[in-house]
């Protein structure tokens, strides 16, 4: 028995991977399910089909996506370009403090100036924290990985050092900042839902980034780039200049979504604003395939699952984890049986006379 | 203000032994080119089942072995993802990472309903009370066999020469006849096995007990001392002492009068820019070993 | 024939629709050269590598000395007696080159080093190569490792040895010592299967010829009795006659032919048409152009001009500066003094962008690092000249597209505009990249190696357009380290060594004895 | 998430009769994190003493999640009445009890109650810290005290003030080190910090978070646990425990669930007082033993507490890293 490659592969193979992969986590979260006390069947619906029977349910998974959709096209745009930005993390946490500064400062700004003004500071943040190994990798040539995956513990400790010391809030003296200025708290998208215009923003960004990625020349070069950098260089792409602006970008949509998170949900910084948005970028971007729709599409189901698994826990009364253990199976489930669907098994006809020596 | 040398390098040596088990692990697995970022959920795991284990048993060795068991098994898991099944190695890591850390917590919620368990037994220290010498047995075995160990059969047996083949070119390895699946599934499971033993270490040595986010991100700062070490057993030890004793310092510092402006925040940050500084002074570029992040499938 | 040695049956290999191994049986008796001829994607490699346990055939057996046997790796293989050379090194470029040829008999314990040193020496003396075993074989010349590719398949006594290209990458030389080394194992009493383009070398090492076409076995023939032509033929498809009837149609052509079927010794054919070179204004002109690389000079005050109409051959055993020569022309390499104009223009300090678009054209013999292999033929067509592509900030894909249909077209390229270029034979990659640097309409092109590894179908066609281009008014500068091609080519032909240029001669002046002479640093012309 | 989880449709199921109040809690946090372990301990002993019926979810860590699953309940658990803890996400949690004005919300906070049924409450340890630290302060030889915290936050601090309070009163020239490891759960490095105390001359420990105790145990040296009686973690080295009891903040909750709605500050009911908080008994068979007399000075102040006649200052400034409680 052996996979052999397949000669063209069939337009039904994708989604059917797809749904093999959802059928096999169902299967082997019916075991844990069961320990739980819980009927199976019943917390399958609720994970994956509850929250988007409701229109309400939909516009909590749209909400709950948001911060994915922006780390997760943040890094896929640096992965494009072969910068491998495990920072996304430290730079949405930096972004969050921008947009907190501004909105705490200028706390009685009207909203058409208020909400730019927060965005392009959350962006600022980001961008900032991008810089310094971005920098250390152009011009003293050390590796990114360890410098970003370092920065995020320390974009942390920057958030919580603030909140214990001079942003502590000023009425409850807890350590989360004070509210940002009304005019800072980003409008619901659709009246009475609690989707925000981040969502929107988020959107845009995915948009222009993938139009830029995918039909202009820079989306050219920044391929080639990541994909064969002597090659890019050999064909006139400055390749240390190409992966220094797209950490920037990508510390920059970071950001953005640090604001979104602060202006449109928490309306204040607190030290747990993030919840691993940044890490689980790196899943959204990656299984995305880098691409724009990819991105968007991995968000959207891990937003459902998450809503999926609170609702279970609460309603059937199971733990939480059972949430975090069906979305991280479902994801390499997904993962495996799209990489299965290039083969076909075949049974191999022992023709040789086998067994030799 | 006062600093307790021997204190501090006791600390030291305390706070570097998860990393150089887990460290040297991780070193292993990525010298046949699969970057493992499982090794957070590992860790996690290894701690749990340690401490399960021992708990039930009663002796922390079987904890260990448990650990060890547990560890073999993950790293098979993210072979069979990444080797066998050729998947995404980021994806792979940090999904195993979720789904490990996942059911860790998930068992402990059933077995132990909110409450704080504690072992009977644990690991106790040798030479207690000499600051410096009252350590683990298994900081001892880290330091004195682990390293020493892994440095020479990297550097001079066979297994050094097919994972160091394999991690640099697949097609090498392969026309020389050596298994590129075989000395990858080894490495992960081998390497896997050690950061079980960083992991346990933290319950069955250190604590006794188990909670909730026990590694607290000691697996990153694995990944990063590797690359830092430059794939290199004797500079990945360096690293977590460098990143140890900062830490030790800085706690010792804190409580000095000396710092009591200083936020203690930053004194938390200054292990990971002690690392990165380091990486800075010493860092020409890294070569990523050629394999790295790839799957190799013959037509 | 002897009991043969190795005895291929019914191999037979697909890869999703396409047959690369079609039912393919045959025989190597023991102290036998067969030699193997195919166009490139023939199904040369595969079959070798099914034999070496590198491809699981989909059917067929093999058999070593009569025995059937089930290699399902190259472990197996070994096991069995055979050793081979593929095509693509695969050398571990941070090991020394003990470790490299050791590495295949390693076990896990302890490995020791000084004993493995001695052995791996003994086998360099055994096989007739020397080469200093400590050295990184990321540090050796292309020649340097094959040799140790070689001692590698031989470390473990064989009795059949596979060379798959052996000779593409190699200087006149080394490829002489090769030759060396191969009578040597044939006269042991070894089986030895070659593959090669290049009919002339067939011609001289071989016993027997063996022809692949489209996966099939299509002729078997005695070396010493088949005519070039007849080869030619059978790899090509079609009937000997129309190979010679194109072979005889035009001079030019005819050359090429010649050259490629290797035949293209002693004076260049006199049909040469004079070209007003010394009339034609320069579009390239290095004048006192020092490089260096690592601390020491790799180029030392190089005058050299090519002028339009005209094709200037670059000679000279590898090492002494010509690949440098490329890389500093191709802006990979920086130029340390001395200026470098293209058509008129300065560009000493130029990036590819300037140099592109002052008339610059490049083919380098690293064909590899000069595409995106997992990025599309269409979109490797225009990586050097996107902003022609681009309408109000968005790429033209339909442009794109026509343009790579046209490339394909114009340039016979074996693929789709969307296929990606990493799945292309060698041959077409070349072709591709022939497409692009011509696409421009370069003032001067800089080809280096052309034709290195191609069938004699893209060698022919590789040579048409060179002399095209040179027709069309543009000038070229030819660095190539199969003479013959040089001699066939050039107008006149420039001999670097150590660096220098150390002497230059009109193409019909250009006898291999002179040429040898001046290469290996004797004289001063 | 429930520790069990026992299968339920809704309304119906959890524990009890259906006639009983429904009192759902929902944690920021992960049960495991003492505080909200606190609270759902109290709550579940309320469900087995058949006073009400309890569910609960637990780890909605963002404020977004918070405020999803408070309006999911609200909406379709028909819960009498819910409890939980809103630090870092107070807005939220008021946001849905405005919807929501017929059922009580008791939440753990720092901010003050809401009209008409968001009433708040607090764990006000300050008196067992007090008297934990009159002990320590007898205990000490080296007049040097330890203590690792989570971080300086409101509760926490006025915790770690009252300890030093309560130490100058048995050691006034006595120095107490704090440090914070900026975390709710990571005890290795709480132990670390720990030991570091121990090197900087410490000879009593107070555990404010795990880990603590397994750094004293080994320097064998006397430490004050947190939360829970954690004398059984360490029965040689723990001297005593602050405990914190929500039962009497639960039946305050009860109250409001079977009746109306208020918005009131529950934090009288974790008093020591009311028995809304204790120290655990002291074990005087701890290492170097417990003075007598020192166990009388505390039962003294403990009594003068228990009738009013004394009642600790709260102070909820950070505390220095290092203090001289002479100069406090
Ligand atoms: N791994 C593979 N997957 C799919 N197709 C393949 C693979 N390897 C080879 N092929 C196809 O099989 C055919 C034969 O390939 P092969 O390498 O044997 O050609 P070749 O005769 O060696 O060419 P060359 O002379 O350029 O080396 C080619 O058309 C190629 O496209
Ligand atoms: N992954 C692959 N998928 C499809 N075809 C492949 C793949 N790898 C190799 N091939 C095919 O195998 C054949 C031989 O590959 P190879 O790279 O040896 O070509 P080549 O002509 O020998 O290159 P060169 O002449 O530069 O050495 C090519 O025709 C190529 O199309
Ligand atoms: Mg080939
Ligand atoms: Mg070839």
């Amino acid at each position: 028995m052996k996979f052999v490659l397949r000669g063209h592969e069939p337009r039904w193979l994708a989604p059917v991977a797809v749904l093999v992969a959802v059928l096999v986590t169902l299967a082997l979260t019916a075991v844990p399910i069961r320990l739980a006390g819980a009927a199976p069947l019943a917390a399958y619906e609720r994970y994956l089909v509850t929250p988007l029977t409701s229109t309400n349910g939909l516009y909590e998974v749209l909400l709950t996506a948001t911060p994915l959709l922006f780390t997760g096209i943040a890094v896929a745009v640096a992965f494009r370009a072969g910068y491998w930005n495990i920072g996304a993390e430290g730079q949405f946490l930096l972004g969050a403090i921008g947009t907190t500064w501004v909105g705490t400062t200028f706390t009685d700004l009207p909203p058409a100036v208020a909400l730019p003004l927060g965005f392009l500071a959350g962006m600022a943040g980001g961008v900032l924290w991008a810089v310094v190994p971005a920098w250390l990798k152009r011009h003293a040539g050390i590796d990114e990985v360890v410098t970003t995956l370092l920065l995020n513990p320390v974009a942390l400790l920057v958030v919580q050092g603030l909140l214990n010391g001079p942003w502590r809030n000023s009425s409850s003296g807890f350590t989360d900042s004070d509210r940002l200025g009304s005019g800072f708290d980003l409008p619901a998208l659709v009246p009475g839902s609690r989707v925000h215009w981040g969502f929107a923003v988020a959107i845009l960004v995915i948009v222009v980034a993938g139009v830029v990625l995918a039909r202009t020349a820079v989306g050219v070069r920044i391929k080639a780039a990541g994909q064969s950098p002597r090659a890019a260089e050999f064909s006139g792409v400055d390749v240390g200049r190409l992966q220094w602006r797209c950490a920037l970008v990508s510390g920059g949509i970071a950001g953005l979504g640090g604001a979104s998170q602060v202006m449109g949900v928490q309306h204040q910084l607190t030290a747990g604003i993030s919840d691993g948005y940044g890490y689980t970028g790196v899943i959204v971007a990656t299984l995305g395939g880098l691409a724009a729709i990819g991105v968007v599409l991995v968000a959207l189901l891990l937003g459902d699952i998450s809503v999926g698994a609170q609702n279970v826990s609460l309603v059937l009364q199971v733990p939480a984890q059972l949430g975090a253990m069906f979305s991280a199976l479902l994801l390499l489930a997904v993962l495996s049986a799209m990489s299965w669907r290039r083969y076909r098994l075949q049974w191999r006809s022992r023709s040789r006379s086998g067994g030799s020596r | 203000m006062s600093i307790n040398l021997l204190a501090l390098i006791g600390a030291m040596l305390t706070i570097a032994t998860p990393l150089v088990w887990a460290g040297i692990g991780e070193l292993i697995t990525e010298r046949s080119g699969v970057l493992n970022l499982s090794i957070e959920g590992t860790m996690y795991l290894g701690a749990f089942i340690g401490f399960l284990a021992a708990a039930r048993s009663g002796s922390p060795w079987i904890g260990l072995l448990a650990a060890v068991v547990g560890g073999v098994l993950a790293g098979a898991l993210m072979g069979f993802f990444v080797v066998t099944l050729g998947l995404n190695q980021h994806v792979s890591g940090l999904g195993l990472t979720l789904l490990l850390i996942a059911i860790c917590e998930f068992t402990f919620r059933l077995l132990y309903a909110g409450d704080r368990p504690t072992l009977d037994d644990k690991f106790r220290v040798l030479f207690r009370g000499n600051e410096v010498l009252g350590q683990h047995w298994l900081t001892y075995v880290g330091f004195l066999v682990l390293a020493p160990a892994a440095w020479w059969v990297l550097r001079s047996t066979g297994l050094g020469m097919r994972l160091h083949a394999v991690g640099e070119s697949f097609e090498a390895a392969d026309v020389a006849g050596i298994s590129v699946t075989a000395t990858r599934y080894v490495a992960l499971m081998v390497g896997s096995a050690l950061m079980a033993i960083g992991g346990a270490f933290l319950t069955l040595a250190v604590l006794g007990s188990f909670t909730l986010d026990i590694v607290s991100g000691r697996g990153w700062v694995c990944i990063a001392l590797v690359i830092f070490a430059r794939w290199r057993v004797w500079p990945a030890v360096l690293g977590a002492l460098i990143f140890a004793g900062t830490d030790a310092l800085q706690l010792q510092l804190a409580i000095t009068s000396a710092f009591d402006g200083v936020p203690g925040e930053l004194m938390l940050a200054l292990p990971y820019l002690a690392v990165i500084a380091a990486l800075a002074i010493g860092g020409r570029t890294v070569r990523y070993p050629g394999s790295y992040l790839k799957a190799y499938r013959r037509a | 024939m002897a009991r043969p040695l190795l005895e291929l049956t019914g191999i037979t290999k697909r890869y999703g629709d396409l047959l690369a191994n079609d039912d393919v049986s045959l025989r190597v008796a023991p102290g036998e050269v067969v030699a193997m001829l195919g166009e490139n994607g023939a199904g040369k490699s595969t079959l070798m590598k099914v034999v070496y346990g590198l491809v699981r055939p989909d059917a067929g057996t093999i058999a070593v000395d009569g025995t059937p046997l089930d290699i399902a790796s190259p472990k197996d293989a070994m096991a069995a007696g055979i050793g081979m050379v593929t095509q693509e090194f695969s050398l571990v470029e941070t090991m020394t080159v003990t470790d490299n040829i050791a590495l295949s008999g390693v076990g896990l314990g302890r490995v020791d080093r000084a004993e493995t040193r001695r052995r791996v020496v003994e086998a360099m003396e055994r096989v007739g190569v020397t080469l200093d075993p400590d050295r990184l074989v990321g540090s050796l010349s292309i020649g340097e490792r094959q040799r140790v590719e070689i001692v590698k398949a031989l470390f473990h006594d064989c009795r059949v040895v596979i060379l798959d290209e052996p000779t593409a990458v190699l200087t006149p030389q080394d490829v002489r010592a090769l030759f060396e080394t191969v009578r040597r194992l044939r006269t042991a009493g070894l089986g030895i299967l070659l593959v090669s383009h290049k009919l002339r070398e067939v011609a001289e090492i071989s016993d027997r010829v063996v022809v692949l076409r489209r996966g099939r076995l299509v002729g078997e023939r005695a070396t010493a009795t088949v005519r070039d032509e007849e080869l030619a033929a059978l790899m090509m498809g079609g009937s000997t006659d129309e190979v010679a009837a194109t072979t005889a149609s035009g001079d030019g052509e005819a050359t090429e032919l010649e050259a490629a079927v290797g035949m293209a010794g002693g004076p260049a054919p006199a049909t040469r048409r004079p070209h007003p070179a010394a009339a034609a204004e320069p579009v390239l002109r290095l004048s006192g152009l020092t490089v260096s690389r690592g601390g020491r000079d790799v180029l030392r005050g190089i005058d050299l001009t090519v002028r339009g109409g005209e094709i200037v051959g670059l000679a000279g055993v590898s090492g002494n500066g010509q690949t440098e020569l490329v890389e500093v022309l191709s802006a990979t390499l920086p130029v340390t003094s001395g200026t470098l104009e293209v058509a008129g223009q300065d560009v000493t300090s130029a990036g590819v962008g300037e140099r592109l678009a002052a008339g610059l054209g490049r083919l380098t013999e690293d064909r590899r690092g000069s595409v995106v292999p997992q990025m599309s033929v269409e979109y490797n067509l225009v990586l050097e000249d996107l902003p022609a592509y681009t309408r109000r900030g968005l790429l033209d894909r339909t442009a794109v597209r026509a343009h790579a249909e046209a490339m394909i077209e114009r340039f016979d390229i074996r693929a789709r505009p969307i296929d990606a270029v990493a799945t292309l034979s060698g041959g077409n990659m070349q072709k591709v990249l022939l497409a692009r640097a011509l696409a421009r309409r370069p003032r001067v092109l800089v080809v280096a190696q052309p034709t290195r590894g191609l069938d004699i179908g893209a060698y022919r066609y590789v040579h048409q357009q060179l002399d095209e281009l040179r027709s069309e008014g543009a000038g070229v500068l030819l660095v190539s380290e199969d003479l013959d091609e040089l001699r066939a080519l050039s107008d006149r032909v420039v001999v670097l060594f150590g660096g220098e240029v150390v002497g230059e001669l009109p193409v019909a002046e250009a006898s291999p004895d002179r040429l040898g002479v001046l290469m290996a640093g004797g004289g001063s012309a | 998430g429930g520790a069990t989880g026992e299968e339920s449709d809704g309304g119906s199921g959890g524990s009890g009769s259906e006639d009983l109040p429904l009192i759902y809690g929902v944690y920021a946090t992960p049960l495991e994190e003492p505080w909200d372990g606190a609270i759902h301990a109290a709550l579940q002993e309320a469900a087995d003493d058949g006073e009400i019926r309890y569910k609960h979810v637990d780890d909605l860590s963002t404020s977004d999640a918070m405020e999803r699953g408070l309006r999911d309940i609200a909406a379709n658990e028909e819960p009498d009445a819910i409890i939980g803890d809103a630090f870092a996400a107070e807005e939220a949690v008021r946001k849905v009890a405005a919807e929501f004005p017929d059922i009580p919300f008791a939440f753990g906070s720092g901010e003050k109650p809401v009209e008409p049924n968001m009433s708040v409450f607090d764990n006000w340890l300050q008196d067992p810290a007090y008297l934990s630290g009159m002990l320590a302060g007898g205990m000490t030889k080296s007049d040097t005290i330890g203590i690792v915290g989570a971080m300086p936050i409101p509760e926490v601090n006025r915790i770690v003030n009252a300890f030093v309070l309560g130490v100058k009163e048995t050691s006034p020239k006595a120095t107490v080190k704090v440090s914070f490891i900026n975390s709710f759960f990571d005890p290795a490095a709480a132990k670390q910090a720990a030991q570091a105390h121990i090197s900087a001359g410490a000879d009593v420990l107070f555990a404010e978070r795990d880990g603590v105790i397994a750094a004293a145990e080994e320097a064998d040296i006397p430490v004050v646990g947190m939360m829970v009686d954690q004398h059984d973690e360490a029965p040689g080295h723990v001297i005593t425990s602050l405990i914190w009891h929500m039962r009497p903040t639960v039946d305050a909750v009860i109250e409001q669930a079977t009746g109306e709605p208020q918005a009131v500050d529950l934090g009288e009911f974790s008093f020591m007082k009311v028995g809304g908080s204790e120290l655990a008994e002291i074990n005087t068979d701890v290492v170097g033993g417990v003075p007598d007399e020192l166990v009388a000075k505390v039962e003294k102040v403990k009594a003068a507490i228990m009738d009013g006649s004394f009642t600790t200052p709260v102070d909820e400034a950070a505390p220095a890293s290092s203090i001289d409680v002479s100069k406090k």
